[in-house]
Parts: structure tokens; C-alpha cells; sequence
């Protein structure tokens, strides 16, 4: 094992943006004006909308964010993984609708490609295009070879679901088959024979589409038989931005809920005095610390010590996976009445959490990964 | 409580002859209106009426309060309304859409109110003609139910009623009220009253129903705000103090823990072709089949397998926790297991709901309104009303204090 | 599926024995009595006794007890599953050190058997002949096609493993394998070529042995091929006999703890005042009853709806394991340091609680088992 | 607390240097009798003289007390015991026994003793030569430390002690305790104050210490009685009624959290061969691989490897706590993780001896004089034993609270 550095890598400059980031959100968005953001229809049956402040994702891309990940010879920052991880927490932290996410996540992918049109692609994530990973068929399979999207003569065709921030992207890389071999293409979001459809989900904070290719022209990112393994290869870092996504969620369910465990009296007491509420508020707390760590701890494989980093971010979104759902599921209970109701903040994060623990694979199905790793497939 | 006995009485026997002949007869076949899962969720005015046509007629057959006397509307019948509930699940009859009225109201009326109140009321709320709500919750009084703030002041032989309800199930479509409220404010538990107050009539004149949203975006609960309502002394249940005694077989009777059996009827399935019964761990096997996880169905997931088997035998043990009930032998304590009811169900329809999530994987995203959602998107959806449940009603966390203090004997936690 | 009788069959005579079971273990088996019987001996290096009251066996053989479910037929009562169960249950709330259980097994499967010599062996029980079964292999496997033990001209060769109560029975009933298929067969505990190694075991209240045979002469109760199919319709009402201990031991200890609770006074209020305490044994009650109700309705079903007998078996042994482990660790960790004593008797029912979790399958064997009855074999 | 930076200073770097040098000429090699897991299960009196050789050997070199001041015993260096730890652990060094000492006795007599007791006492805790042991437990004071009975009366210049301490380990090794006891009955917490006792010198003379029974059988905790025990004045740590305050020194160095590092060292494998570390996942998922569930291992069965790897990620996550915690940036609360580590660290131990009954499967029954036991019946005694750990130093039901009242600022439970 590579000897990774005892910070996580967290040096000054990762904690500068961290730092820098937290005002940002602390400034321009706080979870009521989200709330009044993406939740001012509440109707069950609410049409399908795409909610966002396009304005500060124009600020975010000003302030280089998009390009963190981005190596210098592309022309971006070039700094770890762990800075974006950073910012993805205090993203995950203010339930923020944009696509920087995903964008990161196919920076990763990019990198992984290492062909010119990729570093091509990277460059322009540097400059602000908003990208996503169109990646997943219909069964909504974590396995990368899996694409209902095939290419020939370079023309996508078919359909790729489960497309996170379609409609905020630019461009998406998409994977597709040829000859039953994977490879991965890039395509802009506007361009003939793409056809986004949004889906209707419940998470009010993104938005998610299918997408229909019909002989839509896509520059080749990899080769066939080279996409699956780049997206494997970015895997680690794709599981490590949920993740930390996922914690700084549970971290604003954990200490909006203390507050509010502080000054809601019942039976002549504060909520937070009954142990049936802090003792599992404690728990949220251990679950969140766990995944917290286990995050910054993969994604720092990730940036030093390759050959651990799918290992350490399977365990890190396994983790959090489940400390989504309980940090999400015990916010309701203990907010009471009101916390099960649209005027309260807490269902934006719940559902985002509830998002989050199936993206790129849920608990269970990392724990089973994990145990082929290092147990060894069953017999 | 249902008697303990193996068999039938002959009144029993005879009644359930009766009711199985009607019934054969009688049943209101498939409703022309789209009908919700439960009554709670009751939101279509002309599906509210289908069904008070149902519970009219199995009102007038004698289905319906033939525990209760016939002065105040009842069949005069002895532990027959286990009966009627058996034979009209059996029948796969429609729901009751008075649940409150007849589950929480009805017997809290008949042990506390005054005889000219009881046959006033009775009748018509057994028979669904007058819908019931229930005023117990307000923003500050949650699982603390004691902590009652809405005010009733006496003047003269009438009281004037200010306050703030929330949370209230079919206020909306509700005659009555049975109302906790405070008529001292020295005392905490001795300074509460128990009213039963018109709402219907007097909206506008006192009273204010209002929706409220849950965080599905869905409504059904409402908040009913009061302003100088006035309400008649007559309508006062039980003493001026005695709220609390008074809520007591109020929510005895809700846990299915009172010595009068609730009218109940139901069993039909109201979703034609995709019934999705979220209460159903079959529904939930059945969901597990249909939906791929890596190459082969979720049902072939031995994790998910082991979870939905656990599920299984916690649904099965609730049912034979109700037959066991049944045995007073077979306890030691009479509340022991109907006071785990409302707990061990809500925390079941849960977790269950939490493992569809694992079961859809990505498609769970997506919301009803989604055509590709799996299973029209009722699992996520049930998922956070799940919360409804486990939080209203003295929040499972007061549950399990009251199975502590109550069947353990353990000091209060207070 | 046959109609089930509402009050599980408990009647008035099942009832009747019940409470005088009650009444004899309040009287003759107190825990301080079990404790000093049993535990005489602390050191982790205690030699290998079995210790039990020949006496207190005795009279229960008088009262009728080992013949509760011999058929009539065979000089038995007759009575039906659920009366073992009961008397099961008031075993396990005393931590009875007996022969009974195992004779309960053994009389399930001689009824299986249907042979005139299991039929004779049905007569020995009810006149007090304590019987177990040694129908397990070397690795302890639950599957009643596996043994270690070979039958040929009527002579056993081999060892088999996990016996229970296996010095405290007069004979034993072996599976063996003759041209590899399993049959049953009867063989006194002092006949000759039968060697009973004890097992150095943690449970004080029980003890256990390997057998080994060298050319022991048994009697043939089921021929090779109807032996496992004997002990496999015997099996729910096996593990509803464990599962019923397991509730029984249950109940104690969770009445044990809440006495202690209500009297052990921290930071100036009894312990039970402290949902971190109250809430757990709550807990601890749910799992009981669930375990109560699974295992009266799996003995119902045992007496009169055979073919749904296996299913609800095997969802008490389950919930009944579960619970069994729950319960002892909540017992010990709410007694504090003195539930960490010798001297307290908690330890006498964490054992045996321990001890009946994995006999005859643990919880996630038999929930395994039940995914392949009612979700299908997996793909 | 240790340092936050990744780099050595120089002290610390030429100090590492040594170590590393010292201990390579210096490792004490096998030992030439039994020694137990740890130094609180140490029974047999030559494994205790053979680890306090190799103490002393360790505290002559500098490695031991480092931080501390000369004048103490000490090596007077800045944020170097850290090192000597680090380098002791990589060297893979016996453990050292005095740890009650070094941990939680060494650090309070340094706060808060006279300089003459600190001069007197601290060298031969810190070089091993004086064993120590702790009087915190009571019969009537377990979590609620607070609940001291054992008297303390003022005698002139001196003070007599009554009392009965319990759960004290290594008393029958200790030369000297350190004791918390009540001065005054009239305050629960200002009426405590804090001793340095002397144990062995005067066993029959005011003392008796008696082994306790654990539920495994084994002996290792013990009862200490005090009877009219005459002990000077000097010997009072910090002020009459002070006693409260001075245990939080105690313990938070206990748990870790104080801001002097404990000396400590290890690493070296005990049980040459069958080595089974019941708190090492590997370990367990070595004896899945070896154990037998019907037809293939322990280790091919789906739910048992899910179960595994929860734990293993558990394991990991407590790595990465620790490491975080030495990056103060990185948390948002200095206690929150180091006030973590009992509680998650007790319980991960409790639920891999749990599983390990699951994996032994019917094999969990035989207990450790058994040949047939598999991994030699360790893993149900961890078991057992682990409730020791659960229940000890304050039961993690009081670790919850600490941490819901002092990380998350939560009103206190009482």
C-alpha cells in the first residue's frame, strides 16, 4: 500500500476552497431560499420542472470550480480529489441544485480516458460546460458494461436513463456498444437526435432524465472495449463525490435536528433530553463520522494510493448509504408533525439522501463487492 | 375486548348466518369513482359519498354498532360486532369511511356523554350520515398530548372555544369534532375538558378548516383554527377537569385496547389490475421479482431475501399476536400485546417501504407521476407517510414508554 | 391450508399442565437452586461434569411428563404439540437442567418413524426412558442428510456429534448411513462399542457429548432412505420444542432485568427510568412475544395444518434465535457489573440462550430456508 | 492531544531516529512465559515481572514519560511520546504493563499533586517498577461515578478511609491506587476528593483485596475493602472537594482525549501459531473460511459475508477517525471523535464475537478447555468478556449521553 499522507491530502489549499465554499453557500444559499427555489409547487402531481439559479452556478464556474479536478495540462487546477470531495460536502450540506456533481464525475471519467478529444472535453469542463455521465440502461444496472445505447459509423442510437442533471448539462459523455464492446462518446446536450426526456422524480434539489438518441453524431472519447474500463478506473472518485454529498446532507439533518431537539418542549421537557432522541441522534452522529472519514480516506487513495481507492470508496458509499437513510429518517421523526409537512426543510434533504443511497449502487450492493474483494468470491 | 372462546355464542352463531346471507346479497359491487387506500386519505367528495352509502346500508342491516343499545342507535346485540367485522372482510365489502366517528368518538360519547347527547349523535355517526374528526394535536401538544393550549372558557350555559388543531383527518368533510381542551390552565392534567363541537355548520362562524401539506405534497390533514366558538354546556363529556380521564377511552379504543370492538369492514381491492398494497409483504415479494438488480431479479439477491424474509415472519408474528390476544391464558398481562399494536404496524409498514428502495435501486427516484416509476411510485410515497404514522398518535417513542411504564412496570420517563 | 383451532389448542388440559409445571419449577427449581447446583465450580478451567437432580427427574417422570406426546397407541397421553411447548417454555424459564427437550425431539422422530420398534422405543419414553437424538455430523451441519456415522449388519461404526443431554439419556436415537442413505436406529447409552466422549461446553445448564460406535449393535427404527425423511417431519416440531426453551429463558431474563431496573438506583433515579434502558427492554418484549406467538402458531400448525408446519417452524426458530441473543446481551449490559459476575445468575441464561441460537439452525439458516419456500430458489 | 501537522519538527525527527536505533538493538525478544492478551488479564506474577523488565528497560532508554518534565522522572521533550509510541508499535514490542498507571494515574498526579508526591510517585509509575490500579467502582456508583460511598474522614494531618471498591484490576499487583472518595455527605459532587493511596505496603493493615468472578469463570477484576486505612495529607490530590474535577482529568486521559499522550507499545504477537485476535476482522474471516455451514464455509454464505464486511468497514472507519482527529480542520467539535472511541470501539468488538457464534455455528457451544472448540473457544469468551467493556469506564449508554450533552450541546438526561 502506498503511504498516503496523514492529512487526506487536506492541505492548505483544499482547505481554502473548503472554507471559501462554505461562505459561498452560507451567503447565497440558505435551505429556506432553496426551499423557495424548488418547492414552491407542492401538488403531489406538480408538473415536471427543472428548478435552478443559473445565475450562481454562472458565479461557481467564475470562481473555477469546475475546473478543480481538472489536470493542468488541460487547463484546469489540477488539484486532488479531496478538494472536490470538500465541495461536494458543503454542497451536499446546502441541498444545492446544479451540476457541478456530475460534472466532476465526468471529470473523472474524462481523465480516465486519456484520449485527446477527452482532454479536449476537459478543457471545456474547465471553462464552465456543464457535463454529465449518461451511463446506465434501463434496469438502472450498476455494472459498466451494461448500455441500452449502441454506436455505429459514429451515431448513437438507442436510450441511456437515469441521467443526472440532464437538463442543467452541456454536453454528456455517454457510453454505448459496438460489437458488444464499450466505449465511451461525447455529445452536446442541443445536438441533432438528442432527445432529452425528464423524468419525474421525487428529489426536488435535481433533476434526472432518460435520453433518446437517434442517429445523433458523438465524438469517440474511448474506443470500444476502453469505455467500461474508464469508468471503472473513475469509479473510486464517482463513489467518493456521492458520498460526500451524502455526509454534508446528513451533517445539516444532524444539527437542524439538534436544534430543534434543543427547543421543542415536550412533556415539560426539551425533545433532546429524552434519551429515546438523543441517544439515536448520537447514532446519526457515529454513522455520519464513520462515513465522513471513510470518504476523505478513499478519495485520498484515489489521489495517492490507486490500488486501494476501489476497495476504501466502495466502503465509503456503502457507509453512507446507510447513514443517509437514517440520518434522513430519524430528521422526520424527530421533527414530529411538523417535520412531515412541505413547509419544513427537512423533506429536501430526505429526499435528497434517499436519492443518493441508490446512485451508482446502494449498500448492499457494495458490501457484496466488497466481500468478493476480500473474502473472495463465493464458492 | 372479543371474547376468548373458540366458538360462537348462539346470539353469535345466529347473527353470523344473518350477516353472511346479507352480505351474499347486498354487497355494493365495484364503485364508478376512483376510491383512496384508506379513509384518511379521502379527498374526492363523490368518493366520500359512495362509501357513506355503503356504511348506510350495513348501517340499516345491522352490521354496524350492534354492540350499542338501541336507545342510542345500536343493534343491542353482545359481542357482535367481531361478527359483523369478520363476515364483511370476508365478503371483501368496501371500507367504513367514518373511522373516527366510530373508532374514537363513538365510544368515548357512549361512556362519558349525557343520554339526550348520546341519542343525538350516535345514530347518525353510525350510520356515516355525520362524519367525525378528531381535535387532539396542536402545533405545541404533538405526543404530549396533555399539553393542551386551545382554550374554553364557561359563560353561562355556554362555553367559548379559541385554539389552534392540527393534523386533522377529515376535518374537511367532518359534521363533528370531538375536541381536548383546556379549561384551567393551574393545572395540566386535571385542567383539560373534552367537548364534541360542530364544525360543518358553524365554518365561518368560529371555526376555520384549513389543508395542510404533508412533505409527499400531498394534503388530507388539515389544521381547524377556532375563533370565539360557541358551544352548548350539553356538549361537554364527562366533568369540567376530566379531559384527560375522558381522552383515555378515547385512545384505548384507537389502540384497539377499549371494551368495545370498532366497526370494520373491508377487504376489497380498489385498485383494478396493479393493486399495490404497500401493507403487503407479498406486494413486496412480488416487486423483488419484477425488478432487476446486476444481471438477475432482486428476489434472487440473498440480502435482499434474508431482509424481505424478515419482514415476512415480523408480519406473520403480528397476526398471531392478535390471535394470541385473544387467549387471556396465553398472556400475562391484558395490554401487553394490544399496546404493542401501533408500534410493531407502523415500524413494520416502514421498514418494509425503506426496502423497496433497495429493491427498485435508481428507478425509486421517481415520483407517481412517473409512468416508468416501479409499481406506480407507491413504495417511496408510502415510504414517507410511513412517518404519518410513526409520529402521530403519541409518537412511537411515547409507545414504547407506555409499554414501559405501563406492562413493565418501569419508573416514568419524566 | 387447514383451518388452525383460534386458541392454538391450548385447552383446558394443556393449560392445566402448564401451571403445574409453573408450580413445580417455583417450587423445586429456583434460580439461586439451579445456580448452586450448576455453578458450584467458577474456574474457566473447570473440569467436565454434568450436573442435574436425578430426583427432580424422577418425579417428573412420575408426573407423566416424558409421555405428554407419546401417542396413546404406545402407552402414552397423546396430547398434542402444543403441550410440550408449554412445558417447554416453564423449562426454559428455569434453566432446567433435564433430559426432557431431548426426549421431546426423540419422540417426534420415533413417531416419524413408524415402525413397530419405534413404536416399542414411544413405550420406554412414556415410562420415563430419557432419549436423545445424535443425528449430527462432525461439522455440525443442519442437514439431515449428513452424518458420520455408518450402519452395516446392524452395527454402528463412526462418531456422531452435538448429542445433547447425552449422559443424562438412557438411549439414544443415531442417524447412520448405509449405502448412502440415511436410516434411524436405536442403541442404549451403556451398550457395548458406544463411547460417549463429553463435550467441554460453556452452557452449565445442559450438557452435550460426542458418541463414537465401534461395532455397537443397534436396533433399526427407519430404514436407509426413510431415516432423514423421519427426522425432517420431525424437524418443526424440534425446533418449536427450542424455541419455546428459548422464550421461556427469554421471559426471564427479561423480568429479571426490569425487577433489577426498577431497584438499582444511578444518578439519583432507578435505571429503568432511562429510555436508554427502557426503550431496549421494550425491545426485548416485542421480540419475545413475536417469538411467543411464531412458535404457539408453529406448534398449532405441527398439531393440525402439517403442510404449513415446516414454514412456521422455521419463522419461530428464527425470531426465536434473534431474540435469544437479544435478550442476553440487553440482561447483561442492564445489570452492569454485576451481570458481569459469576454470581449473579444472568450468565446461567446468557449461556443457554446462546447455546439454543445455533441448535438445529441458526435465525439466518432458517429465514434462508424460508426465501427458497416462499420467494422461490434463487437464480 | 497529539500534533496536527504531518511533518516531525526536529526534535521529534532526531527523536524518531533514536527509537528506531535503540530498538533495534534493544527488543526484548520472546518472552519465556505466557503472556495474556493484555496487561488487565495478567494473573501469573513472572509474565508481570518479565513486562515490567521491559518497561523499565523502555523508560531508562527515554521512551516512556517522554513528555514529561525531568524533575518527575520524566524526558522533558515536547509532543515526542507520540513518536516513541509509533516507533514501539513498528518494532512490535511487548506491551507494557503498567497501564493504569501511565494512562490515567500519571497524567492526574501530574495536574494535580504536590510537587513532592509528583517527585516521589512518578518515576517508578513511569519506569513500571509500582504498579497502579484505580478505586472509581462501587457497588452503588457503576456509571454514576458521582454515587462514591467509600468515606474519607480528616484526622489531623491525616485521613481515614472506609470503603469498598469493586471491579479494580490489577489490585492484586498494585503498590499504590488511585481513589476517589466522598469527604462530605452533604454534596453529591463537591463532596468528593481525590487520593493517591498506597495498596500493597498495607495489605492487612486497612486493606484487603479479594479476586472477583467474571461470568466466563476467569478472575481478574478485583475487591478492594478499605478499613480505617490511615493516609497523609499530602497524598490529596488538588483541593478538598476538588475530587470531581480531578477525575475528568482521569478519564478524559482515558478515553484518550487529555493532553498528555499515554506511553504505550505492542504490536508483538503473542500466541505463537494459532494466534486469534478476537478483535481483528481478518481473524474472523479466517475462521469463516475454516468453518463448515452446510455444504461450503462460513465464508461463501452471502449473509455472513455481508455481515463481515459491515464490520470490516466498521474497523476501517474507526482508523480513519483517528486519523482525522489529528487534523483539527477537519472537525467541526475537538471531542467529537476522541470521545467516540470507547463507545465504537466496545461495540465492534461486541458484534464480531456476536457473528463469530453464527460462523462456530453448533461448534459455539464448547468452551475453551474443549480440544474440538474451533480458534480454541476464543471467540464466545471475547464475547462474554466484551460486556466487561460495554458496561465498564462509564457504560456506553452514559458514553451517549456524554456525547449528545457535550458534542451536540443536547439538554442533559436526569
Amino acid at each position: 500500500m502506498a503511504e498516503q499522507p496523514k492529512n487526506f491530502g487536506f492541505g492548505e489549499d483544499e482547505t481554502m476552497l473548503r472554507d471559501s465554499a462554505q461562505k459561498f453557500f452560507l451567503d447565497n444559499c440558505s435551505a429556506d431560499k432553496i426551499h423557495g427555489l424548488v418547492a414552491h409547487d407542492h401538488n403531489v402531481h406538480r408538473s415536471n420542472e427543472c428548478l435552478w439559479d443559473k445565475t450562481l452556478w454562472q458565479q461557481i464556474v467564475e470562481l473555477g470550480w469546475t475546473a478543480v479536478c481538472v489536470p493542468e495540462a488541460a487547463g484546469g487546477v489540477g488539484m486532488p480529489l479531496v478538494a472536490a470531495v470538500a465541495l461536494a460536502e458543503e454542497i451536499g450540506k446546502a441541498a444545492f441544485p446544479s451540476p457541478l456533481l456530475s460534472t466532476y464525475s465526468a471529470t473523472f471519467v474524462l481523465n480516465a480516458c486519456q484520449s485527446d478529444e477527452a482532454t479536449k472535453a476537459l478543457g471545456e469542463i474547465a471553462g464552465g460546460k456543464a457535463t454529465s455521465l449518461a451511463v446506465t440502461n434501463q434496469q438502472g444496472s450498476w455494472e459498466t458494461t451494461d448500455t441500452d445505447v449502441s454506436i455505429d459509423d459514429g451515431k448513437l442510437n438507442g436510450v441511456t436513463y437515469f441521467v443526472q442533471d440532464a437538463r442543467k448539462a452541456d454536453q454528456f459523455v455517454v457510453s454505448a456498444k459496438h460489437d458488444g464492446e464499450v466505449g465511451l462518446y461525447l455529445i452536446d446536450s442541443n445536438a441533432d437526435g438528442v432527445e432529452i426526456i425528464p423524468d419525474n422524480i421525487i428529489d426536488l434539489t435535481r433533476d434526472q432524465a432518460h435520453i433518446r438518441f437517434k442517429n445523433a453524431h458523438a465524438i469517440e472519447l474511448a474506443a470500444p472495449g476502453a469505455g467500461d474500463k474508464a469508468i471503472n478506473e473513475a469509479m473510486p472518485a464517482i463513489l467518493c463525490i456521492v458520498s460526500a454529498d451524502m455526509v454534508g446532507a446528513g451533517e445539516w439533518l444532524l444539527q437542524t435536528t439538534v436544534e430543534y431537539a434543543k427547543t421543542r418542549v415536550q412533556f415539560d421537557r426539551p425533545l433532546g433530553f429524552f434519551q429515546a432522541v438523543k441517544h439515536p441522534l448520537v447514532n446519526v452522529m457515529l454513522d455520519i463520522d464513520r462515513a465522513k472519514s471513510l470518504t476523505y480516506n478513499a478519495a485520498c487513495a484515489v489521489d495517492t494510493d490507486a490500488e486501494n481507492a476501489e476497495k476504501f470508496a466502495r466502503m465509503a458509499k456503502s457507509q453512507a448509504g446507510d447513514m443517509a437513510v437514517f440520518s434522513s429518517s430519524r430528521a422526520v421523526q424527530f421533527h414530529g408533525g411538523i417535520g412531515f409537512t412541505w413547509e419544513c426543510y427537512v423533506h429536501l434533504f430526505f429526499k435528497r439522501q434517499m436519492h443518493n443511497q441508490v446512485l451508482y449502487g446502494d449498500a448492499k450492493y457494495h458490501r457484496a463487492k466488497l466481500a468478493d474483494m476480500l473474502i473472495g468470491v463465493a464458492a | 375486548m372479543s371474547k376468548a372462546d373458540n366458538k360462537d355464542t348462539s346470539e353469535q352463531s345466529e347473527f353470523r348466518s344473518y350477516c353472511q346471507d346479507w352480505l351474499a346479497k347486498n354487497h355494493p359491487g365495484r364503485p364508478d369513482v376512483k376510491i383512496p387506500q384508506g379513509a384518511l386519505e379521502l379527498s374526492d367528495p363523490a368518493a366520500l359519498a359512495w362509501l357513506q352509502t355503503w356504511q348506510k346500508s350495513a348501517y340499516d342491516a345491522g352490521m354496524i354498532g350492534c354492540d350499542y343499545p338501541v336507545e342510542v342507535g345500536g343493534g343491542g346485540k353482545t359481542d357482535c360486532q367481531a361478527i359483523a367485522n369478520q363476515e364483511m372482510q370476508r365478503a371483501k365489502t368496501p371500507y367504513l369511511p367514518n373511522i373516527i366517528g366510530m373508532g374514537m368518538a363513538a365510544p368515548t360519547i357512549f361512556f362519558h356523554a349525557q343520554d339526550d347527547v348520546k341519542a343525538e349523535l350516535l345514530p347518525k355517526l353510525l350510520s356515516g350520515e355525520d362524519i367525525w374528526c378528531q381535535g387532539f394535536s396542536e402545533p405545541g401538544a404533538g405526543s404530549d398530548l396533555a399539553n393542551q393550549q386551545t382554550f374554553a372558557e364557561r359563560d353561562g350555559d355556554n362555553w367559548v372555544i379559541n385554539g389552534h388543531k392540527v393534523w386533522t383527518s377529515l376535518a374537511h368533510f367532518a359534521s363533528w369534532m370531538i375536541l381536548l381542551c383546556r379549561t384551567s390552565k393551574d393545572d395540566k392534567y386535571n385542567g383539560l375538558s373534552y367537548f364534541v363541537v360542530p364544525i360543518q355548520s358553524v365554518i365561518g362562524n368560529g371555526v376555520t378548516v384549513r389543508p395542510l401539506i404533508k412533505m409527499t405534497g400531498e394534503t388530507g390533514f388539515n389544521e381547524v383554527l377556532f375563533e370565539n366558538l360557541v358551544v352548548e354546556d350539553r356538549y361537554r363529556l364527562d366533568e369540567v377537569g376530566a379531559g384527560w380521564k375522558v381522552a383515555m377511552t378515547t385512545l384505548a379504543h384507537e389502540r384497539g385496547a377499549g371494551p368495545l370492538v370498532t366497526p370494520a369492514s373491508g377487504g376489497m381491492s380498489l385498485e383494478e389490475g396493479t393493486s399495490v398494497s404497500t401493507s403487503s409483504t407479498l406486494s413486496l415479494i412480488n416487486l423483488a421479482r419484477n425488478q432487476n438488480r446486476n444481471g438477475k431479479t432482486a428476489a434472487d439477491d440473498p440480502i435482499i431475501r434474508d431482509e424481505i424474509i424478515k419482514l415476512v415472519i415480523r408480519q406473520e408474528s403480528m397476526r398471531q399476536n392478535g390471535r394470541r390476544t385473544a387467549i387471556p391464558s396465553l398472556t400475562d398481562h391484558p395490554m401487553r400485546i394490544p399496546l404493542q399494536g401501533k408500534l410493531v404496524g407502523t415500524e413494520l409498514n416502514q421498514d418494509m417501504a425503506e426496502l423497496a428502495y433497495q429493491i427498485e435501486g435508481a428507478a425509486s427516484s421517481l415520483n407517481v407521476t412517473d409512468d416508468n416509476a416501479p409499481a406506480g411510485g407507491q413504495w417511496p410515497l408510502a415510504y414517507m407517510n410511513s412517518f404519518g404514522i410513526t409520529i402521530a398518535a403519541g409518537a412511537n417513542e411515547v409507545q414504547r414508554n407506555i409499554l414501559g411504564e405501563r406492562v413493565l412496570g418501569l419508573p416514568k420517563s419524566k
